[in-house]
């Protein structure tokens, strides 16, 4: 039973991410005052990926473009989507964010099996940005776990029930911008777009990917942002019913977008410096705040 | 560069090339007509008429069109200008790079005929005898009204089913497009170029 | 009294071996210190007024103690023995370094 | 069959087989794997067995005595099974060695002593094995590349090892007895010697599990150690290090006894000082090991990197924490192992570990990338893996107590070992193969049978991690601590739980999907390595176009060349040897006037305070 | 049962006989070592009356549990030292013959000066055999300094005897205690600087390096493990047993002991030739054992002592043949000799572990109870023995690394970096190496068969009550 929900949590996270997808297309390009694409650009260009034929580097190639695409809609079946909850009791923190590693290893794999060059620069880089926005992140989601003794999403959710003021947004108010900026990372979105940097290294891993593969990369990147954003809405905004959920979702998504359409794009040398500055020194005051004096989980309104 | 005589005459639209129309097939076109990723191969005074395709005032996004870094995920390969024998080599390299469904748009008169450059030593008069052009686009480097127009054009071609190009490259290349490509590049392999 | 005088006699000896840098002036504050050395321990066995311990005829009391002057003896005869073994080292020494002096003596320590 | 006659026959046997290699060098190497398996079956069938006491020999008026515990099965099943599995590389590195009969011999004498160790009764018998495992393992380490890194290794584990002796020595004096459950009774009613002798006792364990301050000899001696002995070294010996840990941290219980001093984050200062030190050496084995040219080298620092994990596991005494530690010695035992075994394989067919000069070889040697592959995913913690498991468990346990300082140098270092496990795997096995390795062949099937074991316990024991844990509940039961909660395949923490089984499966359905989507979509058609999108240029030379030297170059700038902790060492030993040279030129000088000055200062001084002092 | 002046008697008579008849003297001295050596077993024990007279009066000798010990293992080690040394008799065979005499009665005496005569003969024929080493000068300083160590010897024992009228070790030892402080301390330190000269302790050992470190085959055995058991023992007997120091002063000396110790190992490190190492490294061991025998452990300091001597005894010989036959000890062209006589390497190997004192060797035994009575005294005792046993170990581990496994370093050890050096007759030494491996091994396992006759003689030095009553008892 549980297996069918999540089937049904990755169709309807392939549906409505994809026309997200479109939307905000087409809000970057009213930001940059052009037309844009109609809402199903992005449904025809992963069809179009699909009907191509494809080239193949070898098995590592091949098993790794199956494998990040396995694990990443592995995850997104344990992610709690507003309420439906495949396997209660196991969406775990913890679980989702090595098993969205198991996606970035298996793409890693593939792109450094393609031969190309750019593709291990690219890989080297997603590693090293990864290191970058993944500490920050888990140390405030740390403070919360320990604040509220648990560390299951939906748990976490049902702790910010009841109206706007119980959100962690404003419980943690530093630990929602920290969380927000390793969202950007993890969506490698414009600022933090270093390894798919298309005029630096030709779109990073995927130089080498082409047809199907390339099909697969795109859900791949579909879902994942699927799971973050759905990550950021469940631990912050305490996803509520159906409409709420997806409303926050694509509030905060296009917000992101909104952030990247007009930034231009870090350095990998200052990535990883910029994110143990100031974030990881937020995260930490953050996690202080929540462990030693109690303030946003015992003492709130 | 002169034409020489004994260059062979094939009917390269020999046989029904247009896609057996199979429901699939009709299906696939439709996805390939609405998106299609252009490989910006700036090769002559045309490359300069693309951005302004791409960004606000003509905004080639609308129609589903957008600029690839690497040949592999590309599907039209754009020739903008003439193309001396140096990047010809270049060009047939990143052509046989390029996925299977692919097309190739000609950018004004220079691939045509050789253009205003016909006669000179460095540079190919006719692109169609070393690539399969399924377009061409007019005008001594077309206004990007001409080129969202021709984009348009291939669009619908795609629809239908006419831009077969790759088909045309795939049946004729070793006896029409392997030996002019020999001709003009001298007898050496293509692929391990060793005193470019 | 006469005690600390040998003990200075033999201070002196020491004094030598300190300060002198050629080998036979060691050899001989080796000898000086040997000889206050022999003095102290006769001293040891010093009893006024007493006699000199050889029995002539019938043994009439009062004898120094004889065993110091026996230890002092063997002592001499020890000296004796470690002097000429000095010598010998002193006249190899010369045959090899050609000197006496321990400063001009180089090459061996420092291997 | 009894562990003392067992340790008996093992120093018997180690003696035979120096001999029969002598004789034939294949011969001697295939007895070590016989023993080996030998006392693995042996040592399995003490399972269950608790409290057994057995006496070897009477040692003057000592007795050295064994004693079965959980706890020691525990970790005499890792350390035999990791040797029984590296001793099948034994006989192909025959040829290869300077002194193979002395490897031989040392091999099984390491091995016996590393039992001897776990089921010690008493601290003395416990000394002794630990010292036979160093000095046996000292000599081995120079049949590798380097000369004076045995030094370094024996000058810090002696540090370890001696500083324990002292602590011993101490609690022989004060305790009157050498027996760890007598003293462990003593010791409750006497804090402040307990204090005394946990950190003398524990630096033992910090050396050799090769944290903070002391770990420079470890990429020292496991890089330049024989390719053969480099897993034993760090999948093996580092876990007696652990073993030491767990006696003066758990097995004398350091929570209730100190629970009178200056609690930090709810555990005693002491438990927290270790702790902290190894999460620096988390930090410290991440960062050094992203540098790393060499594999071996990489890999010993990765073994830095997993002792912290350990040593923050076993310090923590919490059910959840503790747990974690223990499982985690089991899977970076295997996955440290596998790891070094397949780079071993590497260099026993294309002779370097240097990435710069590898590249490819996923074509010729696919097991040994398989074995790779499944280790760094296990090593990483990566769920469908059993390294996944131990370091959830030590997540929830740092979660439940609330240490932020040490999650951040553990988050940092699970994320870090992304970085450091894939670059091998890049650098070694995928990209272009040059041309000096085309008729690279894979290993010979006796060295693919260890590396075909491992790479299947690993993915046994991540999809069951439960059958480990219930084990060490049991383990944790014994030493007085509450046993982790196992549910069927759901392993529950006071702040969470999670289900192996069904992340494996969904994993599989996940996987399935994709092959599904990837099988009905047109064949892709294969190509050549070197043909890639190079922006139209030729490429022809595969051994320039392998993207593997310097591979995190922009990630290194970042931090300096941090060595102090050697530089500090060095300088402690130049000291040593200056203060020597000072002390000849003084008292052994040529003239004889300085020596007698010496004697009449000595009267002097003796004459004034003779009887003042 | 044999009586134990003729320990001293025959080797004299051999030593006269051999300066008339000069061909015999090679067979007389192997006869003499052989016949030592074994009568050591059947020695009677008690006091033995030299001239008729009563003990407080005239010289006895002491033949308790401690000295019997001592002769077993002096005698052995002669006999040892002469099969390493067998190429190098050349004409020292009659003095030889007079420093077995000499020993033998230095550790059986029972009289003070009698003690200081056979000093004098030890140290006398030491410089003689020492010269045979071409190094004139540092003979000649080992002369100056053991001559003026006798000296200040004599001139402490003058002035016991000038405050208690006897010189007999028994009487000594009964009226000690009451003797007023200052001579006391002045007698203590003059005796104890006089015996520091031979037992190589630091102030007093400048002459070791310059007489150790030029030794040959013969000269080194001997002087390593003969003379310095012999010293060690005798210190142990009267600093143990008869003028056996108080609080303050015993302080002093322990200081000094430690200090020999730490001083040494550290220039152990520092040196670069073999010998010279090992010359460091026996000053270390000496200065350990009289720690010990100062702090009361008499049973650790006796096995640290016999450790030691037999160790040296394989050390020497090894470091003095290699320097015979190749002309040079520097470790570094010796790497990988080992390999060439693995016999010898694995005595060497052996003998070294045991000195550092890791387990399975015997030297772990005697680190265990020199560990338990350093605790009884205080802290720091046992902190500073671990300390220069790390050290100790840091550069014979050095040492042992270098010489079993050839090749520079960064490269994978091999045949080709072998160093040249080869060991000529070596055949009596390798039999040696693998006869004390072996017993080092056995005993390091089962320590009890070599160890209870040795704790029979600590605690014969320990309760001075049986050693007055045998020897004054007869009065």
């Amino acid at each position: 039973m549980s297996y069918l929900i999540g089937l049904m949590l990755i169709v309807i996270a392939f549906l409505w991410q994809v026309t997200l997808e479109g939307f905000q297309r087409k809000v970057t390009a009213k930001v940059q005052r052009r037309v844009g694409p109609r809402w199903y650009q992005t449904f025809m260009d992963i069809f179009k990926a699909f009907s191509k034929s494809s080239i193949s580097h070898g098995f590592i190639y091949d098993f790794g473009a199956m494998m990040t695409l396995g694990g990443t809609m592995a995850t997104v079946v344990f992610l709690p989507f507003s309420g439906i909850v495949a396997f209660n009791g196991l969406d775990n923190f913890f679980v989702i964010i090595y098993l969205l590693a198991v996606g970035s290893l298996g793409m890693a794999m593939s792109a450094v099996g393609s031969g190309n060059p750019w593709a291990s620069i690219g890989v080297m880089r997603a590693l090293t940005q990864m290191v970058g926005y993944e500490v920050p992140f888990m140390i405030v989601v740390f403070g919360m776990i320990f604040g509220y003794g648990t560390s299951s999403i939906s748990a976490l959710v049902e702790v910010q029930a009841g109206g706007f003021l119980n959100w962690h947004l404003l419980r943690m108010p530093l630990g929602a911008i920290v969380g927000f900026i390793s969202l950007m990372g993890m969506l490698a979105k414009k600022p933090y777009d270093t390894p798919i940097a298309p005029a630096e290294i030709a779109s990073g891993p995927l130089v080498e990917y082409g047809g199907k593969h390339l099909g697969m990369l795109m859900l791949q990147h579909e879902f994942a942002v699927f799971i973050e954003v759905g990550l950021f809405v469940n631990l912050f905004l305490g996803g509520g019913g159906i409409v709420a959920y997806l409303i926050k979702y694509a509030a905060v998504y296009l917000f992101a977008t909104i952030i990247s359409a007009v930034l231009g794009r870090f350095k990998i040398e200052q990535v990883v410096y910029h994110f143990y500055k100031v974030p990881l020194a937020l995260s930490l005051i953050q996690a202080a705040v929540v462990i030693f004096t109690g303030l946003g989980v015992e003492i709130w309104l | 560069m002169a034409m020489n005589n004994d260059f062979n005459e094939i009917n390269l639209n020999d046989g029904d090339l247009n896609d057996t129309i199979t429901f699939w097939d009709k299906l696939k076109n439709v996805f390939r007509g609405n998106s299609l990723w252009m490989l910006h191969y700036c090769t002559g005074c045309g490359a300069v008429e693309l951005p302004p395709t791409m960004t606000s005032r003509f905004d080639m996004e609308r129609i589903g069109m957008g600029p690839m870094a690497t040949p592999r995920q590309a599907d039209v390969l754009l020739i903008t200008g003439y193309l001396s024998v140096k990047t010809l080599r270049r060009v047939i390299y990143t052509y046989e790079q390029m996925m299977e469904p692919k097309y190739v748009v000609g950018f004004g008169s220079c691939t045509l005929n050789g253009g205003i450059y016909y006669d000179s030593y460095a540079t190919i008069n006719k692109l169609d005898y070393y690539l399969p052009v399924d377009l061409y686009i007019a005008g001594c480097m077309p206004r990007p009204e001409a080129v969202m127009n021709g984009f348009k054009k291939l669009m619908d071609m795609i629809k239908k089913g006419e831009a077969t190009g790759w088909k045309k490259y795939q049946r004729h290349y070793e006896d029409y497009y392997s030996p002019n490509q020999i001709r003009s590049l001298g007898e050496v392999y293509v692929k391990d170029e060793f005193h470019e | 009294m006469s005690q600390y005088l040998y003990i200075a006699l033999m201070f002196v000896g020491i004094y030598g071996l300190l300060s002198q840098k050629n080998i036979l002036k060691m050899i001989i504050s080796l000898n000086i210190m040997e000889l206050g050395l022999n003095l102290f321990i006769i001293s040891t066995g010093y009893i006024k007024e007493a006699k000199a311990p050889i029995i002539l005829f019938g043994n009439e009391g009062n004898y120094v103690d004889p065993l110091p002057q026996a230890i002092v003896l063997t002592a001499i005869v020890i000296g004796l023995g470690v002097t000429a073994v000095a010598l010998m080292l002193a006249r190899n020494i010369y045959k090899t370094y050609g000197t006496y002096e321990i400063d001009e003596i180089r090459g061996e320590n420092d291997d | 069959m009894t562990i003392n006659s067992l340790i008996a026959q093992g120093m018997i046997s180690s003696l035979l087989v120096y001999l029969l290699t002598k004789l034939n060098k294949k011969l001697g190497a295939f007895l070590t794997v016989l023993f080996s398996g030998y006392l693995l079956f042996v040592i399995f069938g003490f399972q269950n067995s608790a409290g057994e006491v057995f006496s070897l020999i009477h040692f003057g008026e000592f007795e050295l005595t064994f004693m079965t515990s959980h706890y020691a099965w525990y970790f005499a099943i890792v350390l035999t099974l990791t040797y029984f599995l590296v001793s099948f590389f034994n006989p192909y590195w025959m040829k290869k060695m300077v002194n193979p009969a002395a490897y031989n011999m040392l091999f099984m004498v390491s091995m016996v002593g590393t039992v001897g160790v776990f089921y010690a009764k008493d601290f003395l018998t416990l000394f002794i094995f630990y010292e036979i495992v160093v000095w046996s393992s000292l000599f081995i380490i120079p049949m590798g590349k380097s000369r004076k890194t045995p030094v370094i290794y024996y000058t810090i584990s002696s540090i370890g090892s001696f500083a324990m002796l002292y602590a011993i020595f101490y609690l022989y004096h004060s305790v009157g007895s050498f027996d760890i459950q007598a003293v462990s009774e003593a010791m409750s009613q006497a804090p402040n010697t307990y204090r005394f002798v946990f950190f003398t006792m524990i630096v033992a364990g910090l050396t050799k599990l090769g944290i903070f301050p002391f770990h420079t000899w470890l990429p020292a001696a496991h890089g330049s150690a024989p390719h053969t002995f480099s897993p034993v070294l760090s999948g093996g010996l580092v876990k007696v290090g652990g073993f030491i840990a767990l006696i003066t941290a758990t097995v004398i219980p350091s929570f209730k006894i100190l629970a009178g001093d200056l609690q930090l984050m709810g555990v005693p200062f002491e438990n927290y000082l270790i702790m902290l030190l190894g999460a620096v050496s988390i930090v410290v084995g991440t960062l050094m090991a992203i540098k790393q040219e060499d594999a071996k080298k990489l890999i010993a620092y990765s073994t830095v990197s997993n002792s912290g994990y350990i040593i923050i596991g076993l310090m923590l005494n919490d059910q959840v924490g503790f747990a974690g530690g223990m499982m985690h010695v089991f899977n970076h035992a295997m996955a440290s192992g596998a790891m070094f075994l397949s780079f071993a394989a590497i260099a026993y067919r294309t002779g370097t570990t240097k990435m710069s000069e590898l590249g490819g070889l996923i074509k010729r040697m696919p097991l040994t990338f398989a074995a790779y592959l499944i280790a760094i995913i296990s090593l990483a913690g990566i769920p469908p893996m059993s390294g996944f498991a131990s370091k959830w468990l030590i997540f929830q346990g740092l979660a439940s107590n609330g240490m932020m300082f040490i999650a951040l140098a553990a988050f940092f270092g699970s994320i870090g070992s992304f970085l450091y496990v894939f670059r091998p795997l890049s650098a070694a096995f995928l990209g272009q193969l040059s041309p000096k390795h085309k008729d690279v062949k894979e290993v010979p099937w006796m060295m693919q049978i260890p590396l075909i074991i491992m790479s299947f316990l690993t993915i046994f024991y991540g999809i069951f991690p439960g059958r480990i844990l219930a084990y060490i509940s049991k383990i944790q039961e014994s030493v007085g601590l509450k046993g982790v909660e196992i549910e069927g395949t759901k392993i529950i923490a006071a702040t969470g739980m999670w289900d192996s089984l069904v992340i494996t499966l969904v994993f599989g359905g996940g996987f399935m999907l994709a092959a599904i989507l990837f099988f009905i979509s047109p064949k892709a058609k294969p190509v050549d390595q070197m043909n890639t999108y190079t922006s139209g240029e030729f490429i022809y030379d595969p051994d320039h176009y392998h993207y593997a030297k310097n591979y995190y170059a922009t990630f290194e700038n970042n931090y300096g060349n941090k060595k102090r902790v050697e530089l500090f060492f060095d300088a402690v030993a130049l000291r040593v040897k200056e203060f020597g040279e000072m002390v000849k030129t003084m008292f052994f000088a040529k003239s004889v006037s300085f020596s007698i000055f010496w004697i009449m200062l000595f009267f002097t001084l003796v004459y004034f305070w003779g009887d003042k002092v | 049962m044999i009586n134990p002046v003729l320990l001293i008697a025959i080797p004299l008579l051999a030593a006269f006989i051999s300066v008339f008849i000069q061909k015999l003297s090679w067979v007389l001295l192997f006869g003499v070592s052989i016949f030592t050596a074994i009568s050591g077993f059947f020695l009677q024990k008690g006091m033995f009356m030299i001239g008729g007279w009563k003990p407080p009066f005239g010289i006895n000798l002491m033949i308790d549990d401690y000295s019997f010990i001592i002769i077993i293992v002096i005698n052995l080690l002669f006999f040892l030292t002469l099969l390493s040394g067998m190429w190098e008799l050349k004409k020292n065979k009659t003095i030889l013959m007079v420093i077995l005499a000499g020993i033998n009665g230095l550790v059986m005496t029972g009289d003070l000066f009698n003690l200081f005569v056979f000093l004098e003969i030890i140290t006398i024929s030491g410089y003689i055999l020492a010269a045979s080493s071409d190094k004139y000068y540092s003979v000649f300083k080992y002369l100056v300094l053991g001559t003026l160590g006798s000296s200040l010897y004599l001139f402490g024992i003058m002035v016991l005897y000038g405050t208690l009228g006897t010189l007999n070790m028994a009487d000594i030892s009964q009226q000690f205690p009451n003797v007023s402080g200052s001579v006391k301390i002045i007698s203590l330190t003059f005796v104890f600087a006089g015996l520091g000269v031979e037992a190589k302790l630091l102030p007093f050992n400048a002459w070791v390096k310059g007489i150790y470190g030029n030794t040959t085959p013969l000269t080194g055995p001997l002087f390593s493990t003969v003379f310095a058991t012999g010293a060690i023992a005798v210190f142990g007997r009267i600093f143990g047993q008869i003028l056996v120091p108080d609080s303050t002063l015993i302080f002093a000396f322990i200081a000094l002991g430690l200090i020999t110790f730490i001083f040494a190992e550290t220039s152990a490190m520092a040196s670069k030739k073999l010998r010279e190492l090992l010359t460091f490294s026996s000053i270390g061991q000496a200065g350990l054992i009289i720690t010990m025998f100062m702090i009361g452990g008499f049973y650790a300091a006796l096995i640290q002592l016999i450790n030691n001597a037999f160790a040296k005894t394989i050390l020497f010989s090894y470091a003095t043949k290699a320097y015979k036959s190749n002309g040079d000890d520097t470790i570094n062209n010796m790497s990988g000799l080992f390999r060439k006589n693995v016999m010898m390497g694995f005595g060497f190997t052996v003998a070294t572990l045991s000195l550092i004192g890791l387990p399975l060797f015997f030297g772990f035994y005697a680190k265990i109870n020199m560990l338990q009575s350093a605790f009884a005294l205080n802290m720091w005792i046992p902190a500073l023995i671990i300390l220069g046993s790390i050290i100790e170990g840091i550069y014979y581990i050095r040492l042992l690394v270098k010489l079993w496994n050839p090749g520079e370093e960064g490269q994978e050890s091999s045949e080709l970096a072998q160093s040249q050096f080869v060991i000529k007759n070596g055949f009596s030494l390798s039999l040696i190496a693998v006869l004390i491996g072996i017993i080092f091994v056995v005993s390091g396992i089962i320590p009890d068969f070599l160890t209870e006759n040795i704790a029979k003689a600590a605690d014969s030095l320990s309760d001075a009550a049986t050693y007055l009553s045998t020897v004054l008892g007869g009065i």
